[in-house]
């Protein structure tokens, strides 16, 4: 059996991760696709990070999707393209992943928008009395 | 006919130079694990007495003359050139501080043949004149005189007389037809005459007939300690006309090692054909003897004794298990060195070391390897089987206040000789 | 110069001239050797020269207790090294590669990682070897700049083909080109140096192997 | 044609309606694939938002559109067909809809109205052997380089023909095909190489250029990003070279399980390229993978390295004939040679005087 032995430092990598987050607060990710793993490695990686409570799919350019890992704070992410191959792979050591996050752009965006559409709407109410 | 001269000597050189030494040059990788084998460096470890070294003038006449990178290097002249200053110097290297013993040859751990190269480069040494005076003193008596100790047959008539007187054995001399035809070192007839006696007896009982011969009766060979063919082809001819004259089976080579070396290996060479008898060194005769159960002893050493393996005997004469197989006859507790048969040390005075007085001191020093081996052991006795190392052994022995009696091997197992006579009247007694 | 133009040009050209003045030179050698002849004994044999030849081949890669007691680090660090080396040499895939294509023989290879602890010991060998050869008098004296001038070209392979597997310090083109080019002045320097003992010491030791069969010595 | 007020990438993805979430996710697979560091992703993606939309000039000379292709044929909507879009491609002769002098004059326009500011991309090598072997519009390459290249801001040397001279430097070289490097001397060169170069390479590239600018380049004018990584240390058959467990033909034991390719001429040991990580076809799987051995496209000189399928430590022009050869001629100069030992031996053997006592004692009398 092919081993790489990227595993161990990869897992310990995690561990002091959410160390450095629940200690500094500071945010960890890993890109798993610029590590080699054989076969059984990345088997035995999945069976090691395991299933936690959330798992969400998003839908930007092709799927996204989220899970949160048996520890708290870690999570999976694969992004996948519109033919749903997964075209990468992030461990992510946060409190909620950065790309869950509303944007302040776009948070702007939308309050825009839903200013807009209310003050429309006081037009409309304004206009019906 | 021409002085000799450093051109002659470097001309002889390459009419030595063969294959084997071609090989043994280029295989050499400077490990300097012959200079660890040679007791003349252990005892004095100055770098130049080194085996290997010992050959730089033949090693640059191979290079100069039977190599391409060396006909060039001549060719640029950057070559370093032998000279006659450089022989003179390495005269004491080659002569006084190797004693042909072949230990380093056996020890080389790519197979040089250090000693055989040695041997070649005095050919070299006696063709341009570096040679020591008293191995020229040695040749020439033995070349005019017949003995390299200037011993004529008189004198050996009169030690034959004294035997005969004290023994009641006869001592024949050129009976044509005997089987064994007995030759002699000039050290035996001078200080061991016991030796001549002792064999006579052992042969004679053995019901064998033997003769000595007036014509020449020296084995040794100072042609090949010197290392001039020339000369040690004129010495072993003597030996040769002698023994096809008496027309004997077998010539015995006496307690020595180098007219072994003289007789059974270069003689055929030297004279350019095979004999027409055997040549034998006298243990491997009384080995044979005691296989044919002509060899009766009686009685046993039981002082503690070791026996001294002469070089040319052991490393250049496969005489190993022999000398062996009749000390077990006679002694109940011999014993041997740490380094025996084919691995042991040199006495330090073969080689023509002996008799070539510059190299007096020196073989004392050589000698410190054999006390050293002997200083572990302990023993009563020493016993040896070549009148050149038993004189080497005892005046180291002497020098260095050691009380230990040094013997021949022959003249051990004659004290311990039974009489066949008194053996078939006993047994026709019963 | 480029480091492909260099691993090019020292992988095709220089290399086929390399390996020519080898082959040329060790033959051009053995032949200057082998024609100098030898002159039949006439001694009576006492025991049979050729079989003593092979005996003595195999015997010397022995050695006996005393000269083993005074030559340890010779003894001990020349087969480290040249046990080393022949690992390295022949049992590395990709120099059975190369045997395979220039000769048309192969034969299985070890790990990678063993062919590299190989040649760290290796040379680990040769620098002890060199320091005992520049600290003890007999060696320091007996040697020449042939001596040292071999060392390094021995040393080199072994260092720049530890580089190139390693990836060390240079670009792999370099370090293999590099490499290389080390074997081929390794490989031209063998005729004419003490490396020709790779083959003359087994005609050294059949030799003096001879002489001692023909004279009975069993040694 | 060309905007003098471009609006810059940000604007321009959400015009074709990115969200920023998704804007997120490109920039983390963004860069992903330019091997930045996860902690990088914020800064990229605010970089990538402020940048301006580059005009970019596409010049292809001694080339075969792999490298187009390489781009161009990826899915859509790409990461890579993304990043493509928010540049402004002001010409592209085989892309572009404008052919003739229309075309031409495209790129005049582009050229004038972002002097020093476009970004030229070249695909293909510079014939310098004849100026006819490959022209444009009646101009020849070399000619053509030198006039765009004045204007550019940076130059993008796409694939290995032109970053190295590729396939037509290939001996014997005969149109005296060079690199881009080797005419330009004054502007900063990206040398993207690969045969093709992986479309992500390409567009991480240009992306990296427009969020931070110039990357680091290798001794190779590569940028480290992609070409950092040696393919034999990323090679998940490594563990079989390691092992010495190695396919000795395509289709034996050792090749169904998965060993090492170097005896089949892998050139990854010499070849820096990001194949083992990035892989190809959307990340599907990269040649080793697929069971043939790298052959070092993105390295200079890779068509002479030898033979694609001779291991790299092959002598590529050694064989055993040259043995035989070189055996033929040491033994005839070892039997003249050994002719004139034996002379001079026999000769020394002849002339040779027999020595006698009397000499020695009158030697040792001096």
């Amino acid at each position: 059996m092919v081993v790489t032995g990227n595993l161990k430092p990869v897992l310990h990598e995690i561990r002091h991760a959410l160390q450095t987050l629940i200690e500094q607060g500071q945010p960890t990710m890993l890109d798993l696709n610029g590590i080699p793993f054989s076969p059984s490695e990345l088997a035995e990686l999945e069976t090691f990070l395991g299933q936690g409570e959330i798992a969400l799919e998003l839908d930007v350019l092709g799927k996204t999707r989220i899970q949160e890992c048996s520890y708290a704070g870690v999570w999976r992410i694969q992004h996948f393209n519109e033919q749903d191959k997964r075209i990468g792979y992030f461990i992510e050591v946060d409190h909620v992943p950065e790309i869950l996050r509303s944007q302040s752009d776009d948070m702007r965006e939308g309050l825009k928008t839903l200013s807009g559409i209310l003050a429309m709407e006081t037009e409309v109410t304004d206009d019906s009395i | 006919m021409s002085e000799l001269s450093l051109e002659r000597g470097i001309n002889t050189l390459k009419a030595q130079i063969d294959a084997p030494i071609a090989s043994f040059f280029s295989s050499c990788v400077s490990c300097g694990m012959c200079a660890s084998a040679c007791s003349f460096y252990t005892e004095n470890p100055e770098p130049r007495y080194t085996p290997i070294y010992k050959l730089e003038p033949m090693r640059r006449v191979w290079e100069q003359n039977f190599t391409l990178l060396g006909k060039l290097k001549v060719k640029l002249g950057i070559a370093k050139p032998v000279t006659d200053e450089m022989l003179s110097q390495w005269q004491e290297l080659v002569y006084n501080t190797c004693s042909l013993c072949g230990r380093c040859s056996l020890i080389c751990p790519v197979g040089n043949d250090i000693t055989y190269m040695i041997r070649k480069l005095r050919e070299g040494m006696v063709a341009s004149g570096h040679v020591p005076e008293g191995l020229v003193g040695a040749s020439t008596r033995a070349v005019k005189i017949g003995s390299p100790m200037g011993i004529k047959l008189p004198a050996l008539q009169a030690q034959v007389k004294h035997i005969e007187k004290a023994t009641n054995m006869q001592v024949p001399f050129d009976l044509e037809g005997a089987e064994y035809l007995l030759m002699l070192s000039s050290m035996e007839i001078m200080n061991y005459p016991e030796y001549l006696e002792a064999v006579g007896k052992i042969l004679t009982n053995a019901g064998k007939t033997w003769t000595l011969s007036s014509e020449c009766f020296e084995a040794t060979n100072s042609g090949i300690q010197i290392g001039s063919s020339d000369i040690a082809k004129e010495l072993v001819s003597r030996v040769v006309n002698a023994a096809e004259k008496l027309k004997v089976k077998t010539v015995i080579s006496p307690e020595c090692g180098h007219a072994y070396t003289a007789l059974r290996w270069e003689g055929p060479n030297l004279i350019g054909r095979p004999y027409s008898f055997a040549a034998k060194h006298i243990v491997e005769v009384l080995d044979e003897l005691r296989e044919q159960g002509l060899l009766p002893t009686e009685g046993m050493e039981d002082a503690k004794l070791t026996f001294h393996d002469p070089c040319q005997l052991v490393r250049r004469g496969g005489v190993v298990q022999q000398p062996r197989n009749l000390l077990k006859l006679v002694a109940s507790n011999f014993v041997e060195m740490t380094d025996h048969g084919t691995l042991n040390w040199c006495c330090g005075a073969g080689g023509g070391v002996s008799a070539n007085e510059d190299a007096n001191e020196v073989k004392m020093k050589a000698f410190q390897r054999k006390k050293k081996q002997l200083d572990e052991l302990k023993v009563d006795t020493l016993v040896t089987a070549c009148a050149n190392c038993r004189i080497q052994l005892e005046e180291g022995l002497e020098e260095n206040q050691m009380d230990l009696p040094v013997v021949g091997l022959t003249e051990l197992i004659a004290e311990h000789l039974v009489e066949r006579n008194t053996i078939n009247e006993e047994s026709r007694h019963d | 110069m480029s480091d492909v133009l260099f691993l090019q040009w020292v992988k095709g050209p220089l290399f086929s001239i390399a390996v020519m003045i080898f082959v040329i030179g060790v033959v051009l050698r053995l032949a200057e050797i082998l024609s100098l002849g030898r002159a039949k004994n006439l001694a009576v044999p006492k025991g049979n020269p050729s079989l003593g030849g092979w005996r003595e081949i195999g015997r010397r890669f022995k050695v006996d207790q005393g000269t083993f007691q005074q030559n340890k680090i010779t003894v001990i660090a020349g087969y480290v090294f040249h046990v080393g080396l022949f690992i390295v040499m022949f049992l590395l895939a990709a120099h059975i590669a190369l045997i395979k294509h220039s000769l048309g023989v192969s034969w299985p290879n070890l790990p990678t990682p063993v062919v590299d602890m190989a040649a760290v010991l290796s040379m680990l060998a040769l620098v002890v070897l060199l320091i005992d050869r520049l600290s003890q008098p007999v060696k320091r004296f007996l040697s020449r700049r042939n001596d040292y001038l071999v060392w390094v070209a021995t040393f080199l392979p072994l260092l720049t083909g530890y580089m190139t597997y390693h990836h060390l310090w240079l670009s792999p083109q370099w370090l293999l080109g590099l490499h290389i080019l080390s074997v081929e002045a390794l490989l031209v320097l063998f005729p004419f140096s003490k490396l020709m003992h790779t083959f003359t010491l087994f005609l050294s030791r059949w030799y003096n192997g001879a002489s001692m069969g023909l004279r009975g010595v069993k040694s | 044609m060309t905007q003098f007020n471009m609006p810059t990438v940000g604007e321009q993805l959400r015009e074709n309606g990115i969200s920023r979430r998704a804007f997120l996710k490109f920039c983390g697979l963004l860069a992903s694939s330019m091997a930045l560091a996860p902690s990088m992703i914020p800064k990229l993606a605010e970089a990538l938002e402020k940048a301006t939309r580059p005009s970019v000039i596409w010049l292809s000379f001694q080339e075969c559109t792999g490298c187009a292709e390489s781009i161009t044929r990826a899915h859509s909507p790409s990461l890579e067909g993304l990043i493509f879009d928010t540049i402004s491609l002001d010409y592209q002769h085989t892309l572009q809809a404008a052919a003739g002098e229309a075309a031409e004059q495209a790129r005049d326009e582009a050229m004038q109205a972002n002097y020093g500011k476009y970004v030229l991309i070249v695909d293909g090598s510079i014939p310098l052997g004849n100026a006819g072997y490959s022209t444009i519009a009646g101009v020849s390459n070399l000619d053509m380089l030198k006039q765009v290249a004045k204007g550019a801001a940076a130059i993008i040397a796409l694939g290995t023909c032109a970053a190295y001279g590729g396939l037509p430097q290939a001996n014997p070289n005969p149109t005296g095909a060079v690199a881009v490097a080797d005419i330009i001397k004054d502007k900063p060169i990206i040398n993207v190489p690969g045969c093709p170069p992986i479309p992500v390479v390409i567009t991480g590239v240009i992306a990296h250029f427009l969020a931070f600018g110039l990357p680091a380049l290798d001794h190779l004018g590569r940028p480290k990003a992609f070409y950092g990584q040696n393919i034999h240390d990323r090679c998940y058959r490594r563990p079989f070279y390691e092992r010495g467990l190695f396919a000795e033909t395509f289709d034996d034991e050792g090749a169904k399980q998965g060993w090492c390719l170097y005896k089949l001429g892998c050139k990854g040991p010499i070849t820096y390229n990001a194949c083992a990580t990035t892989k190809w076809n959307d990340g599907t799987s990269f040649p080793i993978e697929s069971g043939h051995g790298c052959i070092g496209c993105s390295e200079p000189g890779f068509w002479d390295f030898g033979g694609l399928y001779n291991p790299v430590s092959l002598p590529s022009s050694l064989s055993s004939q040259h043995v035989v050869f070189a055996t033929g001629i040491g033994v005839a100069a070892g039997v003249a040679i050994a002719a004139l030992n034996k002379q001079a031996k026999q000769q020394a053997k002849q002339t040779r005087e027999p020595v006698n006592v009397d000499q020695l004692n009158r030697e040792v009398q001096l």
